[in-house]
């Protein structure tokens, strides 16, 4: 079965082959014969010629964080088709803009900015308060303001549209 | 009097540590739960367990009435506060010593004491502890100020009066910066404490963070528990800590030990507190502040002494004599804590609430986990971020850090980010082994820091791959827990005469 | 020379334990494991694992030449064989010596020294060392045995000469059971060793088993590390153990030692070992055999005196000198170990292999879980029942038995049966708790100890109705981790224009 | 919802009412609030009255071992209904003999006795070797041996039938 993987440095294909625990993967033109087990939810034991992996798969909206040894690397895996399809084209064609989510469930305790405001970037835009910290978000980018969706004292979930800014 | 039933006004890992120390005296531990704290571990361990309100922590924790009420319906005969929340409300304390509950802390006249920061400067001065020199009363005007300024020299920190937190706090780096940074400090003062009072101290560059714990009984006996090293600090977030301080020298800390119970007794101190100091690169310290409450960093005391923290504060409480004089406290080998909190380190420092999904604590020789999750819990968005205190113990400060980096090897967090990753990088890094701390080291070396990255690429496509591939349910790996009993299974022989039940 | 990377011939939770000493040293660690064990824990844990055979362990764990071979192909330049399998066995150090290999433990000639029980006596003899009154070498004839009991007196004790774990053992009363004792203890002693020699020893009544820890390095420095009262026993198998023995005072512990450390001398002794003693009611001592490697219950000796044996084991396996003398060996406090077996106390104490569904281990302030497994792995039946050793350290002995029934109480193992509720009910017992211990402790106890029954009867009733109720699925309990996020929800207006990605 | 709780000193009848974590049950005549959450695998929290109780729960063919506090109870619990067709007539009818099964996968390492040997309570029957322990096997009443089905050697799974008795 053929995979891509999307990291952060790098696209790279990946084919799988083998079933109960014994695998051979191919990665560009490295090939590793992997023993593989799930010892818990998330957590893999990997053999790789000898030497012994631990790793911790949690998924994060799609993508894989993998912590592994010391490092941690966010994956995105698909099926090779897939890739294809959504990538044909170049992706979605970019909008020219920025949508700043929620990256955590938190109450909005200062909206910095109101639909009209020009930013620069790094100028901020909204505080949301979780877990007793004040998190400062800024702008990604130079533009204006178009929309500002949540309000001061107002609770937000993980995800949440917060603030859509237009070149 | 012997206390029979302790109510915990707190929640997470000191919950659960207080908890312990209640089991491990014979006494009955309450424990007392806001709405998002129902499946909390405090709530599991306790022998009893009382709802106090909705989740945030004005309508559940820091309800003085409704854990007031709940102590008098539990028949519990006293109250511990752990840290944070309330522990050093004096109105707290008076309102339990008022519905004849014992406080588990300091007496409500020490915890006014301290809690005010000018009077406890006053105190340090009048008995010859050392302070930075500056302004001892907050400065009337400007041109005070001004003058103040000019006899301290610059660079010089403004500070509030009421402070705390980094907040309200200026550096000065010259004449013309002053009234600028007057306006500003004393502005944010006023948002944060509701004053705007401010005072002048001399500005010491590469201070060291080293707190004294002392404990004291209501007979009058004071003494110290030595040093700990809290250097390592992000936005005055203590990180990493330990026991003893590498700077500190044992002619140091006699003497530091000495400032220290000599506040802790002018103070009419009872039960454990920590008197902060301020050490420069020549070793000159300076009095800080008083903690009266037990530390976060509590344990980092504990394992080098031997001596039971909590343990002490239940005895204190309860009438008993120390029945040890500094002498008897004897410090053994080093300790360090980590704390395991639920932030991305390498994500802004966001906190990462949501569900533990997977969860393998650190342990065997020498390593102590005081956590207050597990696997399956919810880490709710509440509260703070502190998930865990890894503390390691070793023969002497090298063994200690050998430890702790293997421990928070093994440590393993699944389901929410943690600090584990950086607390591993600034194990190892040459200027903490080689103990070149100071308040700013955490500050200097964040920004070189990144998720590890590089030798174990492959390996994590692999994991990230396989993980996919077994989603996709294709060829799934063997399940968590087969092995012996399938190999069995082949080696029955049906045909022998068994049969299944 | 130093060592970079270590092979342990061993599984769990010894091979866990020394995995944690090498990375702590920063020795590489490398595991084998059988077909049973590749999901392990000290699989998981090693840096490296090798597969070395089926699961029985004559098939892998004791294959001298595979294990062998796999430290060559891997690199390693030292094996730790931990306890048990081929720990004392002299061909295995043999031939890691032959193949280039470190062997971590004593010379082949020390093994054989001491694995020749009459041959150690012997030793002990010459050197002076108390031993039980009785024949020291095995006895030829009837008639000679009858010549020595008359000497010896009765009740007297038949012991096969290559004898451990009770086989060949046999009690005499009087003399005229003595002629049918020898028939059986010889039988059985052929049967079990090959060797029907027996020799006859007097019968201590009420005896504690008592044994030092000594340290022996290659440069001829000796030192021992105290005692441990290992005297609560099932079937010659250890349960709970103890350091210091509440029997032994400091003048008995500075005998035992200067004894233990002058067998070790003669022996030509190095690595960590054991002198196990037998201590009768008026604390006079008498030499039992030397354990040429590291004990189960080291922790105990770990935790009072903070030397680290598995490190000390790999710096002596290196040629360092020890160091230190005896002078600077300082205990402190008191230390206690819980084994955790996969057995049913209540049930017959038959083993309880199968898969740990759920598992919570105790943790905080000075308890130490030394471990070999983790929630989801398979208890193999092809090896022994420990799961776990649960150890504790006090300020003092009392101390640190409230901290162990404290931690008994934590520990949750959910899918096999364990030994943890019948050691809540030893650590509770008073003769326990009055340290009034023998060999004979459990088995005087055992017949009375039944599961707890009675003050939970209709809590449990409760538990299993729910259970059933949620299986059935007609009103399903809120999932493990809602709370926080489902208040959350709810308090979420989704008219105020936020929306979900 | 009606069941009936059979534990070795009794038999209960048990009502439960309630749902989302909050139950009402009637034990005999006693009734019980109960706020109980699944906080892991076979673990509850139970909180009673503000007394919280961690109680562990097992399946073991068919019963439950529950573990709460230092105490262990078996009970099997039937929806009353089963119950009663269950225990209709007084059961399966006494065979007059006893069937013993094994309790644990392992090895047999001795068969002491073969079919139509007398045996008295308390003989031993054969030995199972399971983690390094020899574990015997006697007799639970009189009687003769009808049937030996496994032999020194052979390896039995937990279940296994190995010797059925006959009065």
């Amino acid at each position: 079965m053929r995979f891509v993987a999307t990291l952060e440095d790098g696209v790279e294909p990946v084919e799988v082959r083998g079933e109960g625990g014994r695998y051979r993967l191919t990665l560009g033109d490295e090939v590793w014969e992997v023993d593989a087990r799930l010892t818990a939810q998330g957590i893999y034991s990997l053999l790789i010629g000898g030497v012994s992996h631990v790793a911790e798969v949690t998924d994060d909206g799609g993508a894989c964080v993998v912590d592994v040894g010391d490092e941690t690397w966010v994956i995105r895996v698909e099926e090779a088709t897939r890739h294809i399809i959504r990538t044909r084209g170049g992706g979605p064609a970019g909008h020219g803009g920025q949508t700043l989510t929620a990256p955590l469930p938190g109450r909005i305790t200062h909206v910095a900015v109101k639909p009209g405001d020009r930013v620069e970037k790094g100028d901020t835009l909204l505080v949301i308060e979780a877990m007793k910290m004040e998190n400062e978000f800024r702008a990604g980018m130079a533009g204006t303001v178009a929309e500002v969706r949540v309000g001061a004292g107002q609770a937000v979930n993980a995800g949440d549209v917060l603030v859509v800014l237009e070149t | 009097m012997k206390l029979a039933k302790v109510l915990i006004a707190n929640r997470g890992e000191i919950a659960v540590r207080v908890i312990r120390a209640c089991r491990e005296q014979g006494i009955t531990p309450v424990a007392v739960f806001s709405e998002a704290d129902r499946e909390a571990l405090h709530v599991l361990m306790a022998d009893e367990a009382y709802p106090i309100g909705p989740a945030p922590a004005t309508e559940s924790y820091l309800r003085i009435d409704r854990l007031v009420a709940t102590a008098k319906a539990a028949g519990a005969d006293a109250v511990h506060p752990g840290y944070g929340f309330l522990a050093e409300n004096a109105a707290f304390a008076e309102a339990c010593a008022a519905a004849g509950l014992v406080f588990i802390g300091p007496p409500p006249a020490a915890l006014r004491a301290m809690g005010d920061k000018t009077a406890a400067r006053r105190l340090a001065r009048t008995l010859g502890v050392p302070m930075v020199p500056g302004t001892l009363e907050p400065v009337a005007s400007d041109d005070a100020a001004r003058a103040a300024a000019a006899e301290i020299g610059y660079p010089l920190m403004l500070k509030a009066a009421l402070g705390g937190g980094g907040k309200g706090m200026r550096l000065v780096r010259a004449a013309g910066d002053l009234a600028g940074a007057l306006r500003a400090a004393r502005s944010e003062a006023a948002g944060a404490f509701g004053d705007s009072a401010v005072y002048l101290e001399r500005y010491v560059s590469e201070p060291r963070h080293i707190e004294v714990q002392v404990l004291a009984d209501a007979h009058g006996h004071v003494v110290h528990l030595g040093e700990r090293e809290c250097s390592i600090q992000r936005r005055h977030q203590k990180l990493v800590e330990e026991s003893p301080s590498p700077c500190v020298d044992p002619a140091l800390r006699a003497r530091m030990g000495e400032a220290a119970c000599r506040m802790a007794k002018a103070a009419g101190y009872v039960s454990a507190g920590t008197i902060e100091f301020l050490v420069d690169p020549d070793r000159n310290f300076y009095f800080l502040e008083m903690n009266a409450r037990l530390q976060v960093e509590h344990p980092v005391t504990e394992m080098v002494t031997g001596i039971d923290l909590v343990r002490e504060q239940l005895r204190i409480a309860a009438g008993e004599p120390l029945g040890y004089a500094q002498a008897d406290v004897v410090a053994r080998g080093a300790a360090i804590e980590c704390r395991i909190n639920a932030e991305d380190p390498f994500g802004g420092w966001l906190p990462s609430p949501g569900t533990i999904t997977g969860l393998r604590a650190a342990t065997g020789p020498w390593v102590r986990d005081d956590s207050g999750v597990y696997e399956g819990c919810t880490v709710s968005r509440f509260y703070d971020t502190l998930l865990a205190k890894l503390v390691v113990w070793g023969a002497d400060r090298e063994a200690a850090i050998a430890r702790m980096a293997r421990a928070l090897g093994e440590y393993k967090v699944v389901g929410v980010r943690t600090t584990i990753p950086v607390l591993a990088q600034i194990v190892a890094h040459e200027d903490f082994r080689a103990g070149r701390l100071s308040t700013h080291f955490l500050d200097r070396i964040l920004p070189g820091l990144t998720a590890a990255r590089g030798r174990l690429r492959s390996v994590a496509i692999i994991a990230a791959v396989l993980a996919e591939y077994e989603r996709l349910g294709h060829h799934t790996l063997p399940p968590p827990a087969p092995a012996a009993t399938d190999a069995w299974r082949m080696a029955f022989r049906p045909g022998a005469g068994g049969g299944r039940r």
